[in-house]
């Protein structure tokens, strides 16, 4: 198998009296399609809010290719490769698509600093940004601010902005809730696209999506891993279907 | 055009001073209706600015002004660094500067152009400084707001019941913006001095008192003196019965008894709601007389130099007694009075008990 | 291409700024009058226009941008006093001494609410009026420092009592800073700071180093600030305690939000529609101004900054309500890691 | 000391009052209404004039106060402030600041810009010594005043529903609505509440501040200290809040009258940096 | 089965803009109404209107015989309409507890009751509305609904992020307490196929209008129909 690239050892979240996270040790290997799944409120937000550093940990360390990130900035670990997208949409109200993604390319480019000259005036950036815009069928609307965008679009918008970073590790947090049936598989497809050596950790309910994209499952309990396996191992496995799958999925999802 | 006379009038007439300026422009007002507009066969003209008490404002004010509406005297400013921030366009422009309400001693010397009719701190403490270890005032707390004029009450006052065999337990200054006075009372109550000596400006003065009577000082024993700040004129009469009794020392009550004084506290009231005048109103007025005689001298002729010149060693009878204009300084010399807030008439009066005759500004005789 | 073109199109200069700086700069001549009020204007401009950087593209709130200009304008009245009179030099001077105070202070600002952000921006200012006061053997105190005489500018021009050279100068600094200023929003650099208005947590997410930046334009903001209050002791000789006083930062603040947060030339027209106004008003009831400046702010934002101000869309109906854009709601928090 | 700790209770006390309903405004309802202290400023001339012009006893007035400015508040909320909830904050500011201006200029107009002075009657004058603790009536009776409504307001706020009901409706007017609570109503009672609450606090307090026509701009950074300070999400926090301010201000100038003004900022920039919600937040979550 | 809801020429939208064109269509007590159609059709809208959140151009509302588009929104609650929001829109400045008994009225559903059916909110109850999971706030904005104790229960997309467990249980119990209490229901959501075997009716929108209403089982078995109307093959 090939090697780790991000990996936590025994993290812990309180809040007050409450244990969201509860001991948690997880690997993600380099080019892993990785899915965290668990009932409501067993922590996976949380989970993808220490290893970005949003939230900082009770205990326990972190490391990205070898290198503990544990006490870094937000910022500094999304420099180092690792790049996420929110369950709720974060977006730049007052801006339009074009000057987000411009902005979030050039950042990602290390001309976040530069002051001088315009925010368009590097031609690769204008490029890649527009690549992205076609990319995510958000040409049309480029040039819209973005909180008048319809939800869909704006969701698009949510996983473009992740992609623009150039993530090494992506943590995709319920990607395509409010995205309709139709558009569920195109989007995760996007993602299943990316180059191979990128891993990508997901958080999802719909189950269709989770099993068809995922090569390695990780499933979590009351803030603690319950099992991780392959996707057929999950699949079979009573526990899971007891506390989190239930007996009728196929019902549900037919 | 030529036959006009511009008095230029920049004046507080909004913000914490505004009383300050409304009565100024009353008193103004009141002097051009009693004596006429022409003079030396010109019209004078008033024209009113409000400068909120922001000396840059009171400075772009002069100079439009004198740029634009190339007025003959500039007058008014309601405080020391108003004043102070105008000088420069006095001197510039060489036009006269008639300043009726600001008291910092040193105004005057900011320019050769700047006349006084109001008055100084140190004038008015130091003859309180005299006045009170002769009657029984031994020690004292000074408390003053700390800010120029308050500075300068605060060490004339001092300095001279020092030099008078006084003794001072205590210099405390009040933060301008300043709520609530009952610390510092509190600290005067437990340093048990004969007497507390008080600047603060006009507004505050009721406060004081009336803190001062709650806290019982009076009945431990300790007098309140003070500038006549503290039992302004203008709110004497709200103030209510604890300002009876109290000492000020000023250049000027309502209640001076002269006909003079009578006539223009009594037409002043007329033209104004019966708004009682103050030592800001006699600032006011004694200003435009010195305005309307320099006119007269020079009639009009030969520029601010010459009215300048014409205003020094003015001397006249003013409804606050007798005046005269020190050609050297150009500030205001004047009797300064004890007074005694008493009650005559079912309203409260400064009634003046004793008098210093013709006091010049110590901040300058003392160089 | 396109997309390049669309990205550039925001920092492009429109035609009708240049006109607009030609008007300002004839104004002097036009209304030779006025000139004194042109420079007040300009310098208020330039203060409004700092804040905005600060409130417009930092989004953060401050009710103590004071601290800055007047730390500007004693600096410059020191340095005119005790070292040299020359007013370039002040000025410069008087940027680094509010840069450096604004790196000091920006680490006051960047926890906590909109709240306590205007709260302690405003407690800071506050401080430095109390030192202005007490340190009068530096200051001084009350009195101020009072009839400076700064060299003439570029060697030339003597600030002249009907105030053109301040007006030129003071016109002349803004567009040099403005320029600056506007380079400055519509770069990368710009963008980030915008991000971080909009969504810090955000912003962080795609690797913005927010604190920094945050510093960065606060220091930046602070310079500017502390350039207008050079302006204003070179071109009135003086500096006194009210440079530091709340209602300057207050009336900055209603300046900037009449004309528009977030847009450089709302300070402008904000500076400008405030101080002509209170100067008209003013002049004419001296001393029921405010009832009708208030009156004006009231139904300004009653009917609405566009509807008001742009007279063609009066007759058309009202636009379906959208949110609003704008700084955010002042009471949530700032957000981002603790 | 006794007697100081005693002044800065007071005068906490008096803060907390003068600064409750903006605590309620802008902390309950995120409405940043800078007009606070104006409603503050016609409580207290409500009480003087009433005093002056028809003799009513001080007692009468201070009721009459709390129901004439928040009567003053409901009107103004119906026609004025209402359509300003959803607009962003910087233009309630303008909004509120223009009303100040307004309320200022309209004061000096019909009343005049001399310090109003109040004549209190006659029992709340005095002054009890007990050792070493001299407490003026006037003070003792501001305490008592602002305890008992301390105590009453901490009883609507936490047990009724009142308080949950305001919140949601700030929070979301739209979804508050479509969940049975009358959301103009709960508004239009919290805002004239809170401008009572001013009203009240500007009647009591036009003794010992001083009544100007520039009281609301004087004192509304007091009001914002407190606020902010204290949190916006309780009653409790803007209490200690202005207890804390009020002794240590009084204490501040007693022991180190030097130090002036410079006490109050500093020890809000101290506490603001330490605890940037304010000392006191709502957390939950600590089950 | 006595009548619930009746809406006859329903039309609504935003400011001036119209989104719903006169929408007609009824609903008995105790009945479950499957609202379906694509993305952006007005499905929403629709629930809205009835909760009172939209303008409102035109045509009738009946709640029991009572003219619920007179009523403003906050007495329709009152009069038994309780709502899920398509956002969840959960009070955020208040806790669990807050949330529900801001808005409770007296009936058989309590807070308690609310905490008996998820477990999970009885453990944060203390929590503020932003101190939940994503799932955890769904099932509050149910729980919310349910203590107004409605005879209506509006149910927009309130299957969106639960987990597959959850989403079995919430079915079985909604089912549950319209055949057992009498409650109606009206329920939107993405997956067709899920909701369609707890509902009696349907009814599909598309640009805002009904273009298709029947009773539930005739779409269920026709893969034809769905996949012409919803685009929903298999
Ligand atoms: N700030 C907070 N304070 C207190 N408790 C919190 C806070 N944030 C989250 N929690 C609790 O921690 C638990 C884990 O939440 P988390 O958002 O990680 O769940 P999740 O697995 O993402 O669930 P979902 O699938 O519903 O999104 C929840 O029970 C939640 O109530
Ligand atoms: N607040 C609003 N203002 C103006 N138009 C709106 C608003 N909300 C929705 N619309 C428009 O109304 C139409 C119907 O939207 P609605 O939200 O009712 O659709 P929906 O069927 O619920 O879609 P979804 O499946 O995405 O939830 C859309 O075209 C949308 O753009
Ligand atoms: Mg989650
Ligand atoms: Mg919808």
């Amino acid at each position: 198998m090939s090697e780790v690239v991000l990996s936590c050892q025994g993290l812990v979240k309180r809040f007050g009296g409450i244990v969201a996270t509860n001991d948690v040790s997880l690997e993600l290997r380099r080019g892993a399609r990785h899915a965290l799944i668990g009932p409501n409120g067993a922590g996976k937000t949380t989970l993808i809010n220490l290893l970005t550093g949003v939230l900082d940990a009770t205990a326990g360390r972190i490391a990205l290719e070898g290198q503990d990130i544990t006490q870094l900035a937000p910022h500094q670990r999304v420099r180092r490769g690792m790049v996420r997208t929110f369950q709720i949409n974060q977006l730049f109200a007052t801006m339009t698509p074009l000057e987000t993604l411009g902005l979030v390319v050039s950042q990602q480019r290390g001309l976040g600093t530069r002051w001088w000259r315009s925010l368009g005036s590097d031609r690769g950036v204008a490029e890649r940004a527009q690549q992205l815009l076609e990319q995510f069928h958000l040409a049309e609307v480029a040039n819209q601010q973005t909180e008048h965008l319809a939800y869909g679009k704006r969701r698009l918008l949510e996983i473009a902005i992740a992609l623009a970073c150039e993530p090494r590790v992506l943590l995709l947090d319920e990607p395509v809730a409010g995205v309709p049936a139709g558009e569920r598989e195109e989007l995760l497809q996007t993602v299943a696209a990316l180059p191979a050596e990128v891993s990508v950790l997901l958080i999802e309910h719909d189950m269709d999506l989770v099993f068809s994209f995922a090569d390695r499952m990780t499933v979590l309990v009351n803030g603690a891993v319950l099992t991780e396996g392959s996707p057929d191992e999950i699949a079979a496995n009573p526990q899971v279907k007891a506390v989190y799958l239930g007996y009728e999925n196929e019902a549900i999802h037919v | 055009q030529d036959n006009v006379f511009k008095i230029g009038l920049v004046l507080p007439m909004t913000g914490q001073q505004a009383t300050t300026g409304r009565q100024i422009e009353a008193a103004a007002r009141l002097w051009m209706a009693q004596n006429g507009d022409t003079v030396a066969g010109k019209k004078v003209q008033l024209i009113v600015k409000d400068d909120t008490s922001l000396p840059d404002q009171t400075r772009r004010l002069a100079q439009e002004l004198v740029v634009n509406e190339k007025v003959n005297v500039l007058a008014g400013m309601g405080i020391t660094p108003s004043a102070l921030a105008v000088a420069p366009i006095a001197t510039q422009s060489k036009t006269p500067l008639v300043v009726m309400a600001a008291a910092t001693s040193s105004i005057t010397e900011a320019s050769p152009y700047i006349v006084r009719t109001s008055f100084t701190l140190p004038q008015v403490s130091v003859a309180m400084a005299d006045w009170s270890p002769k009657n029984g005032i031994k020690s004292v707390v000074t408390l003053v707001t700390d800010y120029g004029p308050g500075l300068d009450a605060e060490k004339y006052f001092s300095e001279r019941f020092l030099f008078n065999g006084g003794k001072v337990l205590e210099k405390l200054r009040v933060p301008l913006r300043n709520p609530d006075f009952a610390p510092f009372l509190q600290k005067v109550r437990d340093l048990k001095p004969d007497a507390l000596f008080v600047f603060v400006p006009s507004g505050a003065g009721a406060a004081v008192m009336k803190q001062f009577g709650e806290r019982g000082m009076d009945k431990a024993g300790i007098r309140l003196i003070g500038t006549g700040d503290v039992t302004d004129d203008d709110q004497l009469n709200d103030m209510g019965d604890v300002a009876l009794g109290v000492v000020t020392s000023h250049h000027y009550s309502a209640f001076h008894p002269s006909p003079a004084n009578k006539k223009f506290v009594a037409d002043f009231m007329k033209a104004n709601k019966n708004l009682r005048p103050n030592f800001m109103a006699m600032g006011g007025y004694d200003g435009m007389r010195v305005i309307y005689e320099a006119l007269k001298k020079t009639g009009g002729k030969g520029g601010g130099d010459a009215l300048v010149a014409a205003m020094k060693g003015q001397i006249f009878e003013s409804p606050r007694g007798p005046v005269f204009i020190d050609a050297q300084t150009r500030d205001i010399v004047q009797n300064v009075y004890l007074r005694k807030v008493e009650k005559k008439d079912g309203q409260l009066y400064n009634v003046e008990f004793d008098v210093i005759k013709d006091v010049k500004d110590p901040g300058k005789s003392k160089q | 291409m396109k997309a390049q073109q669309d990205l550039q199109r925001a920092s492009r200069m429109k035609p009708w700024e240049p006109v607009l700086w030609l008007l300002a700069f004839a104004a002097p001549l036009l209304f030779p009058t006025h000139a004194l009020i042109v420079n007040e204007i300009a310098i208020l401009g330039l203060f409004a226009v700092s804040l905005d950087l600060v409130l417009g593209y930092g989004g953060i709130v401050s009710l103590g941008h004071a601290a800055f200009f007047g730390l500007g304008a004693y600096v410059s009245a020191l340095f005119c006093k005790h070292v040299h009179p020359d007013p370039h030099l002040a000025l410069l001077v008087s940027m680094a001494a509010a840069a450096l105070l604004g790196l000091a202070a920006s680490f006051t600002i960047l926890r906590g609410t909109d709240l306590t952000r205007l709260m302690v921006t405003l407690g800071v200012a506050l401080i430095l009026l109390e030192l202005a006061n007490k340190l009068d053997w530096l200051t001084g105190g009350t009195d101020g420092i009072q009839g400076l005489v700064f060299s003439p500018v570029l060697g030339r021009f003597e600030f002249d009592l009907a105030g053109r050279t301040a007006a030129y100068y003071s016109l002349s600094v803004l567009l040099l800073l403005f320029l600056v200023a506007r380079r400055i929003v519509h770069s990368p650099f710009g963008a980030t700071l915008k991000a971080i208005r909009d969504n810090r947590l955000r912003a962080m997410a795609i690797g913005v180093p927010v604190h920094a930046r945050l510093v960065a334009v606060y220091t930046i903001a602070a310079a500017m600030a502390g350039a207008a209050g050079g302006l204003f002791t070179q071109t009135s000789g003086f500096a006194s305690l009210d440079v530091f006083e709340f209602h300057r930062s207050a009336d900055t603040l209603l300046m900037l939000v009449i004309g528009g947060v977030g847009w450089l030339y709302g300070g402008l027209a904000g500076a400008v529609v405030f101080k002509l106004m209170q100067d008209w008003i003013s002049g004419i009831t001296q001393q029921y101004w405010g009832f009708w400046l208030g009156l004006f702010l009231v139904v300004l934002v009653l009917v609405g900054r566009d509807r008001l101000l742009k007279p063609w869309t009066w007759w058309r109906k009202a636009s379906a309500a959208r949110p609003p854009v704008g700084a955010g709601p002042l009471l949530q928090d700032g957000g981002g890691s603790e | 000391m006794l007697t100081i700790l005693f002044d800065g209770i007071a005068y906490g006390m008096l803060l907390f009052v003068l600064a409750v309903g903006l605590a309620v405004t802008m902390g309950l309802m995120n409405f940043i209404n800078l007009a606070h202290g104006a409603f503050a400023m016609t409580g207290g001339y409500i009480t003087v004039l009433l005093m002056q012009r028809l003799d009513v006893p001080f007692l009468v007035c201070l009721p009459l106060a709390f129901a004439g400015t928040a009567l003053l508040g409901a009107v103004l909320e119906r026609t004025l402030y209402r359509p300003l909830y959803r607009k962003p904050h910087l233009d309630q500011v303008l909004f509120s600041i223009g009303l100040v201006f307004m309320a200022v200029a309209a004061v000096d107009y019909y009343v005049g810009s001399t310090q109003q002075i109040m004549q209190l009657p006659q029992w709340l004058k005095g002054r009890t010594e007990i050792g070493s603790l001299g407490m003026g009536h006037y003070r003792l009776f501001i305490i008592a005043v602002c305890a008992a409504l301390t105590v009453a307001l901490q009883f609507v706020l936490a047990r009724t529903r009142f308080g949950s009901r305001l919140r949601a409706s700030v929070d979301d007017q739209r979804v508050a609505a479509g969940m049975g609570i009358n959301v103009n109503l709960v508004f239009l009672s919290t805002f004239a509440f809170g401008s009572g609450l001013a009203g009240l606090g500007g009647a009591l307090g036009a003794e010992v501040l001083g009544l100007d026509p520039s009281f609301p701009l004087k004192f509304m950074i007091y009001f914002l200290i407190v606020v902010a300070v204290g949190g916006t999400s309780s009653i409790t926090g803007p209490l200690l809040a202005a207890l804390l301010l009020g002794v240590a201000d009084v204490a501040g100038k007693y022991y180190i009258p030097k130090m002036g003004a410079f006490i109050v900022y500093s020890l809000m920039i101290v506490i603001l940096l330490w605890k940037p919600n304010g000392l006191f937040v709502r957390q939950g979550g600590k089950a | 089965m006595s009548e619930l809801l009746r809406v006859e020429g329903l039309s609504a939208g935003y400011g001036e803009a119209v989104v719903l064109h006169d929408i007609s269509f009824a609903l008995g007590q105790g009945q479950t109404l499957a609202l379906l159609g694509r993305n952006g059709t007005g499905k929403t809208t629709l629930i809205n209107t009835l909760a009172g959140a939209t303008r409102q151009h035109g045509g009738s509302i009946g709640l029991g015989g009572a003219a619920l588009h007179k009523l403003p929104s906050h007495e329709r609650a009152k009069a038994g309409i309780g709502w899920v929001p398509q956002e969840r829109n959960i009070f955020k400045s208040l806790t669990v507890h807050e949330n529900l008994t801001a808005v409770a009225r007296p009936g058989a559903w309590t807070p308690q009751r609310v905490y008996e059916m998820f477990p999970r909110l009885a453990e944060r109850k203390t929590n503020l509305g932003t101190q939940l999971s994503g799932g955890e706030q769904q099932m509050l904005a149910m729980g919310r609904a349910l203590v107004v104790n409605p005879k209506l229960l509006l149910l927009d997309e309130p299957l969106e992020g639960l987990a597959p467990i959850i989403v079995s249980e919430l079915l079985r119990a909604i089912s549950r307490i319209t055949r057992q209490e009498g409650l109606s229901a009206i329920i939107v959501e993405q997956h067709p196929l899920a909701i369609l075997d707890i509902s009696d009716s349907t009814v599909v929108l598309d640009h805002g209008t009904v273009v298709h209403a029947d009773r539930a089982d005739r779409l269920r078995n026709d893969p034809e129909l769905l996949d012409r109307l919803l685009g929903v093959a298999r």
